[in-house]
């Protein structure tokens, strides 16, 4: 199994946020976490990734628990975490954050071959490398999130809510570059809560109600699922 | 005094107020009871420090930090000293003028120091201090770096001539009463409740219409008043003042005798910190040399280990064994319902 | 009557905009929701009219006064209660004491006078303090009312904090996700209590994520999305319109 | 004033100013990366002091060579003090812990330190000043006006160290996730590195920088155990006038204050030291965040 967690139960402080959630992801799989807001899925990727240590329950990445483990050393194992609000290091510019996600690189003429392929993909990078990067637009910041992630050479990227206050046009440019990247044999687990473009870039989704699984399955079933949409709408 | 204590009944209230009795009565007679001067002179260091001890807690009740609680000491000792040995003023007189100078003092470099809450106001509170400190010691008027000396004793109330350590202690105790009585109304009053809110979580206090600037400044000048009288007492008590003795250092031992005690416990914290933190050190007198170094060490200790300070550890281990009493009288309680 | 009226109001966070033009009004007393997907500028607004930011452009009057700019205790003395979306509570205070803050614009006697506990500030206290008790009786939390707030589970702090703006007598109640949270009982024993809180003249501003719960409760929603108002009506036109639901869900695509 | 004097006092407030500057950088790294405001930074400019001492004057090692030995011995020293203390005291925040909380017990902590290496120094080294005799003893002309060659070393090798700084914290990358750890060590720990060990370096780092600047100052002024509680005053100050978190604030504030101080002193006598501190004031209430800072805390 590349990704399974099982049986788990989150608390942030005296709140369960999660309250007993399996899920699996397969290799080179884009599956989807859906669901409202206050759902868990923010705090599902932040316990995958180490950031919040589980109440119970364990996560298991290509043989191995890591549950428990530290975040840089779930990192070293091959999990790239995008999170939520972009997380991009506003005071330094756009070269040295690429620089700092390429740190795990300890190859020079590798990461520069790293760069050279960011710089491929997003060449808006590329000409904003002097910048600060909290001067780039949403859309721009999102990418040099993606970007950074990608220089640790994942395995698995979990993308937290790539498309939060982009505009349709730059939403449907993030879309493109999720599977491009899937294309390159990368996995992703992307939560969203623009579940109607997850679902379309999604072999497989499930649907996080309070916490909990409510509905799992292929994507392309659930996109006129009824159940999908009072998950959001209260039906 | 504390009126919203709700649900705790009346007998817990009517133990509060015996030990509180007992507690004063025990103060009054204890200089009866000791031989040694240098004992009662103890005594009336730990008083005042915990005078000063209190003031620290106040400002943190509020939310500031401050590590110039000496400033105000200084203030108070030298007003009391020039309206006394230069104006001519009788002690009596010149102890409510301190307060007053020091009081409008207080708002004025309040009004200024407060606005910066956090890293800042911690910053400047203790260069404040570093800065009367110099002031003084540049003040030819004052004495200068060299200090005043032959300051008079309060004049005679009565019979009370003050030429005891004895009436000292009377003194001084009355302050340190006088203290924890305005103390406790002002953190009883809805002003308490307002000081602990904006420390506690000043966005909700400020949803709740509390000005947290006022509210400091108000935490600041009380606090600041409070140590100027310390000082006051401290001049004539000592009857020689420097500079020196309102370094960084004194305001550094005030914080710590808050931390000790529990910063938790407003009055009880710093009373227990200081009367440790002034015996303690002339215990290790023979070690005179390392006393700083096992008081840092002491510090970190608290610190790291028993962040609660003594009163805190002492609550939070009584609340532990309370439970686990609970819990096996229940046991007991669920075994003997099981067998019938 | 417009209790409050929001008007043209624009807020920009370092190049981003986070609101744009946004006018609404809001009625007393009403239950008005607002609703939209993350990042759609809704807690932006929520501080603006608490005074937490202020407008970069617009007008914000309340109760006929402009309160754009006001300190964040101002913009509360005149009558704007709040919760927050995190438990925002005095953690480490009983929660009889949480809700006595509460009172803290609304005493009558002077301050000196509750310093010197006179006998008009004593009979002031033992009004607040019945006070306090009712409202603890009102949001089921007087079983509780010892307990640390930090000890109270989550369903219970959000009461608590309902409860806490209670006590300072809001004419309008900002509500940042009261039930997000919260299991299908809590929030239906909720959704009552906020009804009942309407019921005795408060105007409710909300924020809210659970739909079931904002349709049920709400007379009126408006609907944010990437800072801009998309729609304004009542609940049954809010939940067909087809705007809201891209907005939501994303574009259907063909 | 005649241009002698004037020139006299602008290299005295540039030796001054240069040395607060090395202060306040270190203070400011420590501050931002790790969030504690650390009392016992003038302990470790007086340890960085004696450690040129113990190397220059008494193992009689070439001068460049003892101060960068002092900056390792204070980096060493400062690793080991956040490790044995800070590290501990970080374990129990949470991120429901209050800055405010954890400002109040990391400060309190680094006044342990203090008190530590401020009486174990005093017991190893005794009170009496120790003097260093001066590596470049050489008077110079300049406009008829003498100036002690050491001064110019002084500002020269200040000068230095801030350009290494500068290097290391932009051009490198050990620099650039200094940097960004101080902004947000969450996004840093993604990246698959390990803030504990940032933390450290971070430390050391403002460690290193206390002591070079004791280093540097010792030949000029004796050591004694006292100098480290002189400068922790106006290093602070320093540090609030140029802003927390600016280095172009810093080495202003820093000069500023240099060169008030060593004018005023010169004009007003002892006062000078409250004059600034009224001036600091002034320049709080109108700018709360420092002259170049950003936003205050």
């Amino acid at each position: 199994m590349f990704l399974e967690v099982k049986d788990l139960i989150v608390h942030y402080g005296k709140a369960e946020v999660i309250k007993g959630l399996s899920l699996k992801v397969e290799e080179k799989e884009i599956v989807t976490i859906i669901g409202a807001n206050g759902a868990g899925k923010t705090t599902t990727l932040r316990t995958i990734s180490g950031l919040k240590t589980p109440s119970r329950g364990e996560v298991w990445f290509c043989g191995g628990k890591i549950s428990g483990l530290k975040a840089h050393k779930i990192v070293r194992l091959g999990i790239s975490h995008v999170p939520e609000g972009r997380k991009i290091l506003a005071p330094l510019s756009v070269m040295e954050n690429l620089e700092i996600g390429a740190y795990l690189r300890k190859d020079k003429k590798e990461a520069v071959a790293g760069f050279k392929n960011i710089f491929d993909h997003f060449p808006i990078l590329n000409e904003r490398r002097k910048q600060i990067a909290g001067s780039l637009s949403g859309g721009e910041q999102q990418m040099l999130a993606i970007a950074r992630a990608l220089l640790n050479q994942p395995k698995l990227i979990m993308m937290d809510e790539p498309s939060t206050g982009l505009s349709p046009l730059v939403v449907e440019q993030m879309g493109l570059i999720i599977t491009d990247i899937n294309s390159r044999g990368i996995s992703i687990v992307l939560v969203e809560q623009n579940a109607r473009m997850a679902l379309n870039l999604a072999q497989r989704a499930y649907v996080l109600e309070a916490g909990k699984c409510v509905l799992e399955g292929e994507a392309s079933a659930m996109a006129n699922d009824q159940r999908v949409k009072s998950a959001y709408l209260g039906g | 005094m504390k009126l919203p204590n709700n649900g705790a009944n009346h007998k817990t209230n009517r133990y509060k107020l015996l030990a509180i009795i007992i507690a004063v009565a025990a103060l009054v007679v204890l200089p009866f009871c000791i031989e040694s001067g240098y004992i009662k002179h103890l005594i009336i260091m730990a008083c005042i420090g915990t005078i000063l001890g209190m003031t620290f807690s106040m400002l943190y009740s509020a939310g500031l930090i401050t590590l110039g609680a000496a400033a105000f000491y200084a203030v108070g000792a030298y007003t009391s000293t020039v309206l006394v040995m230069y104006a001519g003023l009788s002690f009596w007189v010149a102890l409510p003028l301190t307060v007053m100078i020091s009081a409008i003092m207080a708002l004025g470099f309040g009004a200024l120091f407060v606005r910066n809450a956090g890293v800042a106001f911690v910053i400047i509170s203790l260069i404040f201090a570093q800065v009367i400190v110099i002031a003084i010691g540049q003040a030819e008027f004052l004495g200068g770096w060299g200090g005043i000396i032959g300051i008079p004793r309060p004049d005679s109330l009565g019979p009370v001539e003050f030429a005891t350590k004895h009436d000292f202690y009377y003194l001084i105790l009355a302050f340190l009463l006088l203290v924890v009585v305005v103390y406790t109304a002002l953190y009883s009053s809805r002003i308490g409740r307002a000081w602990r809110a904006i420390k506690l979580s000043p966005n909700l206090a400020g949803t709740l219409g509390i000005n947290a600037y006022r509210y400091r400044l108000l935490a600041y000048v009380i606090g600041s008043t409070t140590a100027a009288v310390a000082g006051c007492f401290y001049a004539h008590y000592f009857q020689n003042i420097t500079p020196g003795a309102f370094s960084g250092w004194l305001s550094i031992y005030v914080q710590l005798y808050a931390v000790l005690g529990g910063l938790e416990f407003y009055i009880l914290g710093p009373a227990i910190g200081a009367v440790i933190m002034t015996f303690v050190p002339e215990y290790l007198r023979v070690v005179k040399e390392i006393e700083p170094i096992i008081t840092g060490i002491l510090l970190l200790i608290i610190i790291l280990f028993f962040p609660g300070g003594i009163l805190g550890t002492i609550r939070n281990s009584a609340n532990v064994s309370f439970e686990g009493f609970d819990a096996r009288v229940k046991k007991i309680k669920a075994s003997l319902t099981g067998k019938r | 009557m417009v209790l409050l009226k929001i008007r043209n109001v624009t807020k920009i966070f370092g190049g981003l905009i986070a609101l744009r033009d946004v006018s609404f009004d809001v009625n007393k007393p009403e239950i008005l929701g607002l609703i939209g997907p993350n990042g759609a500028g809704k807690s932006t607004l929520f501080n603006i009219i608490s005074g937490f930011h202020s407008a970069d452009k617009g007008k914000i009057i309340f109760k006929d006064e402009e309160i754009n700019g006001l300190r964040v205790d101002q913009i509360a003395s005149s009558g704007i209660g709040r919760i927050f979306q995190e438990p925002t509570l005095f953690m480490q205070e009983s929660v009889f004491e949480n809700v006595f803050s509460g009172f803290h614009r609304r005493y009558r006697e002077p301050v000196w006078k509750a310093v010197f506990y006179t006998s008009g500030a004593r009979e002031e206290e033992v009004t607040k303090k019945k006070r306090a008790l009712e409202i603890l009786e009102f949001m089921d939390l007087i079983s509780a009312r010892d307990e640390l707030a930090a000890n109270l589970p989550h369903g219970r702090q959000r009461a608590l904090a309902i409860a806490i703006a209670l006590a300072s007598e809001p004419d309008l109640l900002l509500l940042d996700e009261p039930v997000t949270g919260m299991n299908p009982s809590e929030t239906m024993a909720m959704i009552e209590k906020i009804r009942r809180i309407r019921e005795t003249g408060i105007t409710v501003l909300i924020v809210e994520h659970d739909m079931r719960a904002i349709m049920s409760l709400c007379d009126r929603i408006v609907v944010l999305s990437l800072g801009i108002k998309l729609v304004e009506g009542p609940p049954d036109k809010i939940k067909e319109d087809e705007r809201v639901i891209e907005a939501y869900l994303g574009k259907q695509v063909v | 004033m005649s241009l002698g004097l004037f020139i006299q006092l602008l290299v005295n407030a540039l030796t001054i100013g240069s040395i607060y500057i090395l202060m306040v950088l270190g203070l400011d790294i420590i501050l931002r990366g790790t969030k504690i405001l650390n009392f016992a930074h003038g302990q470790l400019y007086m340890l960085g002091a004696y450690v040129l001492f113990l190397f220059f004057q008494t193992l009689h090692l070439n001068f460049a060579l003892s101060l960068v030995l002092s900056g390792a011995s204070l980096a060493l020293i400062g690793a080991l003090s956040y490790l044995g203390i800070f590290a501990v005291l970080s374990r129990r925040f949470t991120v429901s812990t209050t800055f405010s909380y954890i400002l109040l017990l990391s400060a309190m902590a680094s006044v342990g330190l203090m008190m530590i290496l401020q009486q174990g120094t005093l017991l190893v080294f005794g009170t009496q000043e120790r003097g260093i005799q001066s590596p470049l003893p050489q008077i110079i002309d300049v406009f008829n006006v003498r100036i002690s060659l050491m001064r110019l070393i002084i500002i020269f090798l200040s000068l230095l160290i801030c350009i290494c700084l500068y290097l290391l914290m932009y051009k490198t990358t050990f620099g650039k996730i200094l940097r960004a750890v101080s902004y947000d060590p969450e996004a840093v720990t993604l990246q698959g590195i390990n803030t504990s060990w940032v933390f450290v370096s971070c430390f050391a780092l403002g460690s290193a920088l206390a002591g070079l600047a004791g280093g540097i100052i010792a030949p000029l002024f004796s050591v004694t155990p006292s100098m480290g509680q002189n400068i922790i005053f106006m290093s602070f100050l320093v540090l609030l006038v140029g802003g927390i978190g600016s280095y172009r604030g810093t080495i202003a504030g820093g000069l500023l204050v240099g060169l008030l101080l060593s004018f005023g002193f010169q004009f007003m006598g002892g006062i000078a030291e409250l004059f600034v501190f009224m001036l600091v004031i002034i320049i709080l209430v109108f700018r709360p965040g420092g002259l170049l800072g950003e936003a205050a805390e």
